[in-house]
């Protein structure tokens, strides 16, 4: 069983079908859900078997408490972009934003959701958290954050790259990605789980996420991927 | 003990909750009167109807309702010829969301009570001169208390504490749609437990002063 | 039918409820006292609710005077609370949420103004509500319920009153109170009543009309005296009912008693606050009537008249018969035992003295 | 207080209600029916309550025979279910979720097996509930739903019955169908009842022994005659009172009539089904007792007998007099003019002959 | 139509929801009747106490449940001694978490219905033999009837609902925990329109079914 974050979901499932060719005996289910979330659950006994977080201080902290079986596994780099419906975000810059046709701009939440800090941050370098500052409306995570962009009712909003290249909102609007020179790195990391130790289907699926075919699958998908040296750190 | 950001949070979140318990009384009291005294057919499928949002996960109801009242919304194109704007991201919006929202919890206290009023007292108020409107007010409104108040308590804590669909339509704006649940979620998600366990302590408390209150309107029983 | 003036109130009605089905066509005189008589289940609260606007699947016509309350021939309906009547229900059926005043005022501040006005006070004092005003109806027995409906109705300045068993859980006391009022209300505010009760003194005290129902149709309809003189009516009835005469007041006695002209003779009555000459109406019980072939001295029977029989017929026991009596142009009623009636050897056409026991004045 | 057996009702109460207090003290007969009179608000519906344990309020001791049911001195309280007691409320009281067979069925099913069992379909009929048993309490006529309330306290099978004016809406014939079935109830079954009514008729018909209730005490108690005969009660009571005599049926006479040997002479009677030996009682109303120097001839009046004048005091009508007179043991009480009593020239000691006009059997 | 995950899920969830409103009538029943008829000074507090799990965000509540009943938790340890184990992410433990957060949808119609039922024909039963639970089963229970089915609608809609408990509680397990409404969330957190749109109207059709059904329970009012 996986526990990922919701940034995951169109990567993840491509991967797994592909793991699954590999090993047709495996019954394998996925949870999407918020990282901290999972985090919180798994500290209380979640039967899960491998926790993909969209912020690798989560696993960390797992490690950390002693309910990792393995290591913590870097595995992507997350990228945000500036995305809108309403208009051409192609071109567009964060130092745009204080325009006046951008009446709401939609992030994610800076209290919990990753995306929602990165895009906090880089908004803050680029000089132009104050002046949007009252425009700014948040979404509990980034699929939230995304559909208030996509229903029209924010003119524009900084979402995860990944998102913007899923299948159900290639179609619609253009994206701008935001220079990660702007924001910490959104560094992802997986863990196997304590219960999992002795699943060697997890162990597996582990080891699957390092094979080029999935690391392939997650580049489409818009994450960038961690230097295989940062898995000896 | 408390940021800023947590009294803006309560200051809404009351405001809300006392306009939407209010609206909801004046906009469920008509629907459920027709739903008491009515023979007609349509009465059964309507009250389902009226309980009908409560089966949609709130942040899926909060969805919809942003789709329809958002720029290619029906509701949205009707708020913008009317000059409103569109209802998203603000407060409005989240009033009219928390009424569709909690309407069953005011409608269905409240229908059962008329139900109970039953014909003789209004009978009576007839032949005593008072037209319908008259003895609605005079007679089956009193009569009806228990479930006012009902309606009121539930409509009132329920509108507190959701946040699915606030979440959704309002955006979590501080000071105009950042109610106190949010703010509470905001922490537990942050792993702030302090300042969670303070709010959501204060809002107990609050909120048991507040019940307390409404309950004092319930009529105590009569000896015999 | 009888006939009666065209102002009076027109009522008829045609409803179907569950296992029963009341069909009647009535019209009742525009002033005065009109009971409803009839066994439990006839249709007397029925009647009293259509004629109120009450029962909606009620087809036909109602009219009070010349205002037309209802006629479905034509769509017509004036809803109930256009309807300027007064209802006392016969469960009361108070505000369980109003104090007594309340209650009352509730009615009082709703006066639709063309009825007469009563006096709170004056009102409240006769039915003894004074000291009851604070309590809720919850907190009252069965009869200080009764008497705070019959209150609330009164106040509200009826053009019609619907009593529907006003003083059935009344004592005779509280009666003798109230139903000197009602006899008031209906001499002096001329408006028209209908009252249910299911005693024959109250009836016989109070109406002018008389209305027996039995299974939702109507029986027997006329003035009160004329009806109560009929003897095709159910014996049990005739009994209990004996006859209604009229005179004027000639002279007023020592002994607060009345001298009284009747068709037919001279009556001894009781006085109840007449003048001479005026009008006086008295009710003699069948069992208070009894025969004699000569009229009897030395006993305290103070009226004796001289009679004719007219008819016999059977009372409800067997061993009873009733005696229409001609008393000079007044009807009298008297049950006496059939071994009475042969040991006189009556019959009709004969001859004989009818001993008055006791004559009730009806004010 | 009066002495009755030893097996006996006690109820010594005390309750304060809202701007009213009971406070009673009462030994009543353990067999036949107790009636309890008073005005309206006096206390009946409380005291009936407090017997049943439905007042949770009420200080003192109930015993019915050998069982307690109540002492709270002791802290004693048998809680009402398990009280073998059948209640008639005033106002019905019925399920409003029940049918009427529902209603029957519910305390019949419950009922405590001590008591006597009575047949379903006899009560039915009786009480005319054959074509209603299929219906909702709230699709009957008042009087209709008293009568469900009755049979429905009568299948329970109760060893004691509370009965709260339980024929106050029921017209006269009904009454006369229901009265004898109660009369019966009380001989034949030997449970003691409380009846709760405004009817003397009523009451002087079924019960043996007569509580009066005025403001929450009582003002007399006794059994019947004896409370009856006495001139000291309001003249308003005695005068609708009149007495009860008791008598053995010597001959059974044509005509539906039966002669009675009573103390002081004998009475002829309508008959109502009484043998030859067997005990009668009767009602004398006041009213139907007149007063003569000499025995009339000639006249339908059937019972003539020779009396002294015991006392005279006031009736409640100022024309009339109340006049008690002894028959050779049985007294007697006549209600007569002043102006007759003076015109015969009576005063206590006097003779005279007492002309009864109706003698009611009362089975 | 429907992926085979969605069937599970609407298989769950009806049990769910059924398994909820059964119990909570089971148990809100007699802890209304005490509120009804209980002339204790307690009675408010403990009305008002009811209906404050309502105040707090569902995910809170959610979290607060999770670590009392997680393995360091008062309740956790309870059950673990009971060696019933932990109740997290199990049937039965959503099934907890959800009769605590719809309750007072239950307990407050009952209180009010039973409240209505009034004297008299208690006291009626009670001459005629009955008892006091045989007089609370054969007349405040059918007496009360309209706050059963009020609160068995609103108790039944509101569980079926309710996601932010359950998916605190539950952690999504297909087949064990992961209900209806999580299914149709996650639908519409991962765009995937069509399918949340499916599942709703399916959910939607058959609450409508469903709470027809127990309004077929509500009786009509009578004539008079
Ligand atoms: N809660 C209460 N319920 C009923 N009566 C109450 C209550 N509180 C006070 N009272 C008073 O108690 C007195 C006695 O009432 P009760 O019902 O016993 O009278 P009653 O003799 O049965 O009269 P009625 O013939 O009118 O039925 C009344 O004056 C009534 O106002
Ligand atoms: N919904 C209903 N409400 C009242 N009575 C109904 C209803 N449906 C049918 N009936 C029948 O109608 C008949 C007439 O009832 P109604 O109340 O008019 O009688 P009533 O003459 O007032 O009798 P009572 O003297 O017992 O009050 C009764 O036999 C009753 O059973
Ligand atoms: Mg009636
Ligand atoms: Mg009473």
């Amino acid at each position: 069983r996986i526990a990922a974050a919701a940034d995951l979901k169109f990567a993840m499932d491509d991967v797994l079908s592909e793991f699954r060719r590999s090993r047709p005996g495996a019954r394998i289910d996925v949870a999407y859900g918020s990282s901290g979330q999972f985090k919180t659950q798994i500290q209380q006994g979640a039967p899960y078997d491998l926790f993909f977080s969209a912020d690798i201080a989560f696993p960390r902290e797992l490690h950390a408490a002693g309910l990792a079986a393995s290591d913590v596994v870097p595995y992507a780099v997350g990228r945000i972009v500036l995305w809108s419906v309403r208009h051409d975000a192609r071109g567009l810059t964060l130092r745009d934003l204080p325009r006046t046709e951008f009446n709401r701009i939609a992030i994610a939440s800076t209290v919990h959701a990753p995306y929602g800090m990165r895009a906090e941050e880089a908004l803050r370098a680029a000089g132009v958290w104050s002046a949007v500052e009252p425009r700014l409306v948040y979404g509990e995570n980034i699929a939230q954050t995304a559909q208030f962009v996509q229903s029209g009712n924010a003119s524009i909003g900084i979402i995860a790259l990944s998102l913007a290249l899923s299948p159900q909102l290639r179609a619609q609007g253009g994206y701008a990605l935001i220079s990660d020179s702007l924001h910490a790195p959104l560094e992802q990391g997986f863990i196997v789980t304590r219960r999992a130790a002795r699943n060697p289907h997890a162990h597996a699926f582990a080891g699957h996420m390092q094979t080029p075919g999935a690391r392939a699958i997650m580049a489409r998908y818009g994450f960038e991927l961690p230097a295989r040296a940062d898995r000896l750190r | 003990m408390f940021s800023p950001g947590d009294i803006t949070a309560i200051l809404l979140t009351l405001k809300l909750a006392t306009v939407v318990t209010v609206l909801l009384i004046l906009l469920g009291t008509p629907l459920a009167w027709w739903l008491a005294r009515t023979r007609s057919w349509w009465k059964r499928p309507v009250a389902a109807v009226v309980a009908l949002p409560l089966v949609l996960p709130p942040t899926v109801i909060g969805f919809y309702l942003l789709v329809a009242m958002g720029p290619d919304g029906p509701l949205g194109r009707v708020t913008e010829t009317l000059g409103l704007g569109l209802l998203p991201f603000t407060f409005p919006g989240l009033v009219v969301a928390s009424l569709i929202y909690s309407m069953p919890f005011v409608i269905q206290p409240l229908h059962t009570a008329f139900e109970a009023v039953g014909d003789p007292p209004l009978e009576a108020a007839a032949t005593l001169g008072a037209g319908p409107v008259d003895r609605f007010f005079t007679v089956a409104v009193p009569l009806a208390r228990p479930g006012f108040v009902t309606g009121a308590i539930l409509g009132f804590a329920h509108t507190i504490g959701e946040f699915g669909v606030v979440l959704m339509i309002g955006g979590s704006i501080p000071g105009e749609t950042r109610v106190v649940s949010v703010q509470i979620y905001d922490h537990v998600q942050a792993f702030d437990y302090a300042r969670a366990h303070w709010l959501s302590g204060v809002l107990l408390v609050f909120a048991f002063v507040v019940l307390l209150a409404l309950y004092a309107f319930q009529p105590t029983r009569a000896r015999r | 039918m009888s006939t009666v003036p065209g102002d009076g109130l027109t009522v008829r009605l045609d409803l179907a409820l569950l296992g029963f089905r009341l069909d009647v066509d009535l019209l009742l005189p525009g002033a005065g006292v009109t009971a409803l008589f009839g066994p439990s289940g006839s249709g007397k609260t029925t009647c009293l609710r259509a004629i109120a606007g009450l029962e909606a699947g009620a087809a036909g016509q109602v009219r009070l005077g010349d205002r037309l309350w209802q006629d479905s021939a034509r769509g017509f309906f004036v809803p109930v609370h256009r309807r300027p009547l007064g209802y006392v229900f016969q469960d009361a059926a108070l505000f369980p949420h109003l104090s007594v005043r309340g209650n009352l005022d509730y009615g009082a501040r709703r006066a639709r103004g063309d009825g007469p006005a009563l006096a709170f006070d004056a009102i409240v004092a006769l039915l003894g509500l004074g000291p009851l005003l604070a309590r809720r109806p919850s907190h009252l027995s069965g009869g200080e319920r009764q008497r705070v409906g019959i209150a609330r109705a009164l106040l509200a300045r009826p053009r019609l009153l619907l009593l529907d068993e006003p003083l059935a859980s009344l004592d005779d006391a509280r009666k003798r109170e109230i139903l000197p009022y009602l006899e008031r209300l209906r001499d002096e505010l001329a408006i028209p009543a209908l009252y249910v009760s299911h005693s024959i003194d109250e009836v016989a005290r109070l109406a002018d009309h008389l209305v027996l129902l039995e299974h939702g149709a109507v029986v027997a309809s006329g003035p009160l005296r004329a009806t109560l003189a009929r003897t095709d009516l159910p014996p049990a009835f005739l009994e209990h009912a004996g006859v209604v005469v009229e005179g004027h007041v000639v002279r007023q006695l020592q002994d607060d008693l009345l001298l009284l002209d009747i068709a037919g003779g001279q009556l001894l009555v009781p006085a109840s606050g007449q003048a001479v000459g005026q009008v006086m109406r008295c009710r003699i019980a069948t069992g208070d009537v009894s025969l004699a072939m000569a009229p009897a001295r030395d006993t305290s029977i103070g009226n004796q008249l001289p009679v004719t029989v007219l008819q016999v017929v059977d009372a409800s026991h067997p061993a009873m018969c009733l005696v229409q009596l001609d008393a000079g142009g007044t009807r009298l009623l008297a049950q006496v035992t059939r071994r009475a009636w042969k040991r006189l050897g009556l019959a009709p056409g004969a001859s004989a003295w009818a001993q008055i026991k006791a004559v009730a004045g009806l004010g």
